[in-house]
């Protein structure tokens, strides 16, 4: 394994220490335990948003700590959610005393750390309300299963709720666009390669040279299914007919639209799958009225992409198009 | 053994940090195939974390010495396994509550009320292809063996054979909670990580208890 | 080679038709001959910004056009330059009647396509300057070779240029304003993998398990030295000290700090590379006054690193902070 | 052969594309080993649209032949080759401005002017690892040839003899143009693309006009 790094131990605090030299003007960084936090927080008056899981997913969630998104966030260690006492300090650094939004990704620990650290907030009184991001549709839903995972929408709910809390929207309605974003959002994701977590040293998985595994998720898992290698045309059209058939999204939707890639596809080939997606929703009618193409959601060095649509009406777009000033993400500022 | 008191609970606690040291990778590599290869690594930070506390500042009755692990492994594993074993240790220090050393019976009731946690935090059931599925069979078969008047040693020798049974279960299994879960069909045909930890844990304290 | 394509000989046209779709609001893309050009160019009275290159470097260059940036920019092939065609007709279209710059790397092929454009383009009464930026310390410089390659100094240069032009300045300011950036920067980059072009279909070079290229260019060219695997601290200090002793860099001056992906490097692992660059800057005195970390100029799925300094005084650092609105870099709107 | 007409010109560049597309992977490998890994792309490239190009509108005499391949090449090979061997050709078209068939000192005057062409534009010199290593031998052993009374066979012959051992002799050679001057000392050991090229250039005229 050769990576940009000293100690797999130390990957995650040395890399957050370079995140909060290179943005101290958006972000400050807390070691013990570890969160990052906008560095005006807490906002007072300001509802709260934080979210927080394993960190190999830059950069999500710590380089969307910033103005108009996340107020706090709280890496664990690579692709382990963290502990709830790293999630009640950020809760309570992001406190403005209207309460605090969790968006947490649909993984059993992520949920689990999450529960034990509302439950210490609440009892601190800091009102607390979680929304479970689940919008993967590789994964079959039931109710005797963990569930979908969550994968992009997550990236597009940290945007949209943010910047409903800087234009000062209340905890509950807040908590209601977090559950209305998922609800209309869909995502699914491929890998041409498996990542090397530092801490391991070896991929995660193996992929035969022509290979490709479909339905993956953010943390190095296996996808649902492995396929011949097929040109992007082929793999952007069934990622885009599993989603689209999901949800269902119809003729007539206006949708943001994400090409996410997954660590170490270069943005040449996110673009070309971004046009293929874009000729496809043409032809259902749909209309992409926003677009995000690059690393948002990724999973260390995988290689590979992710597509994610959300069905958006006139206030989710002007949400997103409301102003962001974070270190993954920046406009309007 | 007679009785298992602060001290013994201690020397559980390090006994397993030597041994999820030791398992480290298995336990990594099993998690690799159905999950996010990151088990066996949290797992050894946990119990590493756990006896730098434990020797800087000594617990002096079994609930302590449980109730010290169980926030340590909450502060320090994360993932699925951090709450889902710091549950297991917080119930089973509640358990143990007011008690300077713990009987047979006692130490049954401390993994029934440790198991009892693990099963409410993860809402999962036999079966579901998880650490319960070692768990489980393990306090059933602790009990049965203290009802046939069984000693300390035999309890826990019963407890960690059922246990093993258990976590091999496990291994024609679809995953339904957890990562696994994620690879639906796929999840089948390999030893599902947790479980492995789980045995781990009751052979532990059958060894260092006999 | 398993990649997010359809033809290998249609990787360029096919990505820049995805780019075209997903920033419509931003740029153009033309065909016959391929260039990229801002929507609204030609800007009457302002003086065009051009460059252009091999491509699978995105986000640069067809990346960086955009108000506050490029007019227009001119994809080669993969890592092939543009031909004099493509590069006339992209000056012709930036031409706001009062002169255009052109910002090349010192490629030869580069270099010559570029002066064969240029004479085109004056024939036509076109005023074009060209500046070449050579920046990277890794090639030693003699009046008998190729001299140093353009790397990443050219980000600095067409953002710094490009807010000049929108303020209003003319060709020979501009010009000038160019070589100062030039002058002042210098990068080096190093690759713990090779990347592998599309048409090609293997790698560039072959990085035994525990080896590392120091000194890499940009079209994944092997570099001046092999050497085992180090850790992130001291590859830092290799490039940081090689950087800082060339210029010099001394006690006291400010820089405009960038920490470049190659491609297919997380983002974690050039955090993590950023605060070791910027303790090393502390040491010495030296400010870190801007900060930039992220893919900018990319050697397609290469892993590895550059780090380019740019000393700045203040007209450069507020040229630096003027709005800039492109797909791959955007602020202050 | 008598003399080289537009015929024989057109003959020259559609083999020229047959020997690039043959030697497509060759020289992108040697390019790969001190360049960046496209020169036989590059070529095979402008070679291809130039012969659809040729197949378009056919050019009577060499001169208009020649300018056509010029003007495509410039168009579609990019990089550095692009410019150079568009170069040797805008300069042969020239040097052969107005004649119907060349003779042999036609042609070697007409190679003459395009390796001169491609100097300036190159602004590189014999020693500097680069595809004129292989044309300034060829042009200076075509001009003995002919000196020595020989035929057009024999004056492409010696031309292309020498362009192979030009070819050769940038093996030990540390690049001082183009990327491969990039790698510094580690350039020497490997023979030059646009040498390589450059050669096959010179032969493909010798085979297709002997
Ligand atoms: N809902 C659950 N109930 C009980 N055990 C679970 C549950 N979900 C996961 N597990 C156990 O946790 C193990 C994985 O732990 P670990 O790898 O440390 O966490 P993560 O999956 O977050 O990386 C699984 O092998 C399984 O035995
Ligand atoms: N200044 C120069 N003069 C003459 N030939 C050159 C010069 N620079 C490069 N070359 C030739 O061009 C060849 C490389 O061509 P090619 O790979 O197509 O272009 P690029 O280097 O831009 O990728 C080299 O092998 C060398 O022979
Ligand atoms: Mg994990
Ligand atoms: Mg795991
Ligand atoms: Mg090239
Ligand atoms: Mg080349």
């Amino acid at each position: 394994m050769k990576k940009l790094i000293n100690d797999p131990e130390q990957v995650v605090r040395e890399s957050l220490a370079g995140l909060a030299r290179a943005h101290a003007d958006i972000l400050k960084v807390c070691f013990e335990p570890v969160y990052v936090v906008r560095a005006d927080a807490p906002v007072t008056g300001k509802v709260g948003v934080v979210s927080g899981g394993g960190s190999g997913h830059e950069p999500m969630h710590a380089g969307f700590v910033g103005r108009g998104m996340l107020d706090a966030a709280c890496p664990g260690e690579i692709f382990t959610s963290p502990t709830p006492d790293q999630i009640e300090a950020a809760t309570r650094a992001a406190d403005g005393g209207v309460g605090v939004l969790h968006i947490v990704k649909n993984y059993t620990g992520d949920v689990m750390n999450f529960e034990m650290a509302a439950e210490l907030c609440q009892a601190q009184g800091i009102a607390v309300r979680a929304v479970i991001i689940n919008d993967d549709v590789a994964v079959e839903d039931s109710l005797y299963t963990a569930g979908r995972r969550g994968v992009g929408a997550t990236v597009l709910a940290e945007k949209i709720c943010g910047a409903a809390a800087e234009r000062g929207w209340d905890l509950d309605r807040i908590e209601a666009l977090c559950r209305r974003v998922n609800d209309n959002a869909r995502s699914m994701g491929m890998a041409l390669a498996p990542c090397t977590p530092p801490a391991a040293g070896r991929p995660t998985f193996e992929l035969g040279a022509g290979e490709i595994e479909m339905g993956i998720g953010i943390h190095g898992e296996p996808g649902r299914f492995r396929t011949k290698w097929a040109p992007a045309r082929e793999i952007a059209a069934q990622m885009t007919e599993a989603i689209v058939a999901d949800l269902p999204f119809r003729a007539g939707d206006r949708v943001i639209a994400m090409v996410n890639g997954m660590g170490a596809t270069p943005l040449v080939e996110l673009y070309l799958v971004y046009g293929e997606l874009d000729r496809l929703l043409e032809t259902r009618g749909i209309r992409a009225a926003r677009k995000l193409v690059g690393n948002f959601i990724t999973s260390l060095d995988m290689a590979g992409c992710s597509i994610t649509l959300l069905r958006a009406d006139d206030e989710i777009l002007a949400l997103w198009d409301d102003p962001v000033l974070t270190p993954g993400l920046r406009w309007g500022v | 053994m007679p009785a298992v008191g602060g001290g013994e609970i201690r020397a559980w606690l390090k006994a397993l940090r030597e041994v999820y040291a030791g398992n480290r990778d298995l336990l990594t590599a099993l998690d690799a195939a159905i999950g996010d290869a990151d088990h066996g690594i949290n797992l050894d930070r946990g119990f590493t974390a756990l006896i730098t506390e434990l020797d800087r500042n000594v617990p002096a009755d079994p609930a302590a010495a449980l109730r010290a692990a169980a926030v340590c492994l909450i502060r320090s594993v994360g993932g699925a396994a951090g709450p889902l074993y710091g549950t297991f240790f917080l119930r089973a220090a509640a358990a143990s509550a007011g008690k300077t050393a713990l009987e047979p019976p006692d130490v049954v009731a401390m993994f029934e009320a440790g198991v009892a946690g693990v099963a409410e935090r993860g809402k999962a059931a036999a079966g579901d292809k998880t650490m319960l599925d070692a768990l489980l069979p393990a306090v059933e078969a602790m009990r049965r063996a203290l009802a046939d008047g069984g000693g300390l040693g035999e309890v826990l020798e019963a407890g960690a054979r059922a246990a093993e049974e258990g976590m091999k279960s496990t291994i024609p299994l679809v995953a339904r909670k957890g990562r696994a879960s994620y690879l639906g069909l796929r999840s089948a045909g390999h030893q599902d990580p947790g479980a492995t930890s789980a045995w781990l844990l009751v052979r532990t304290a059958a060894a260092v208890w006999r």
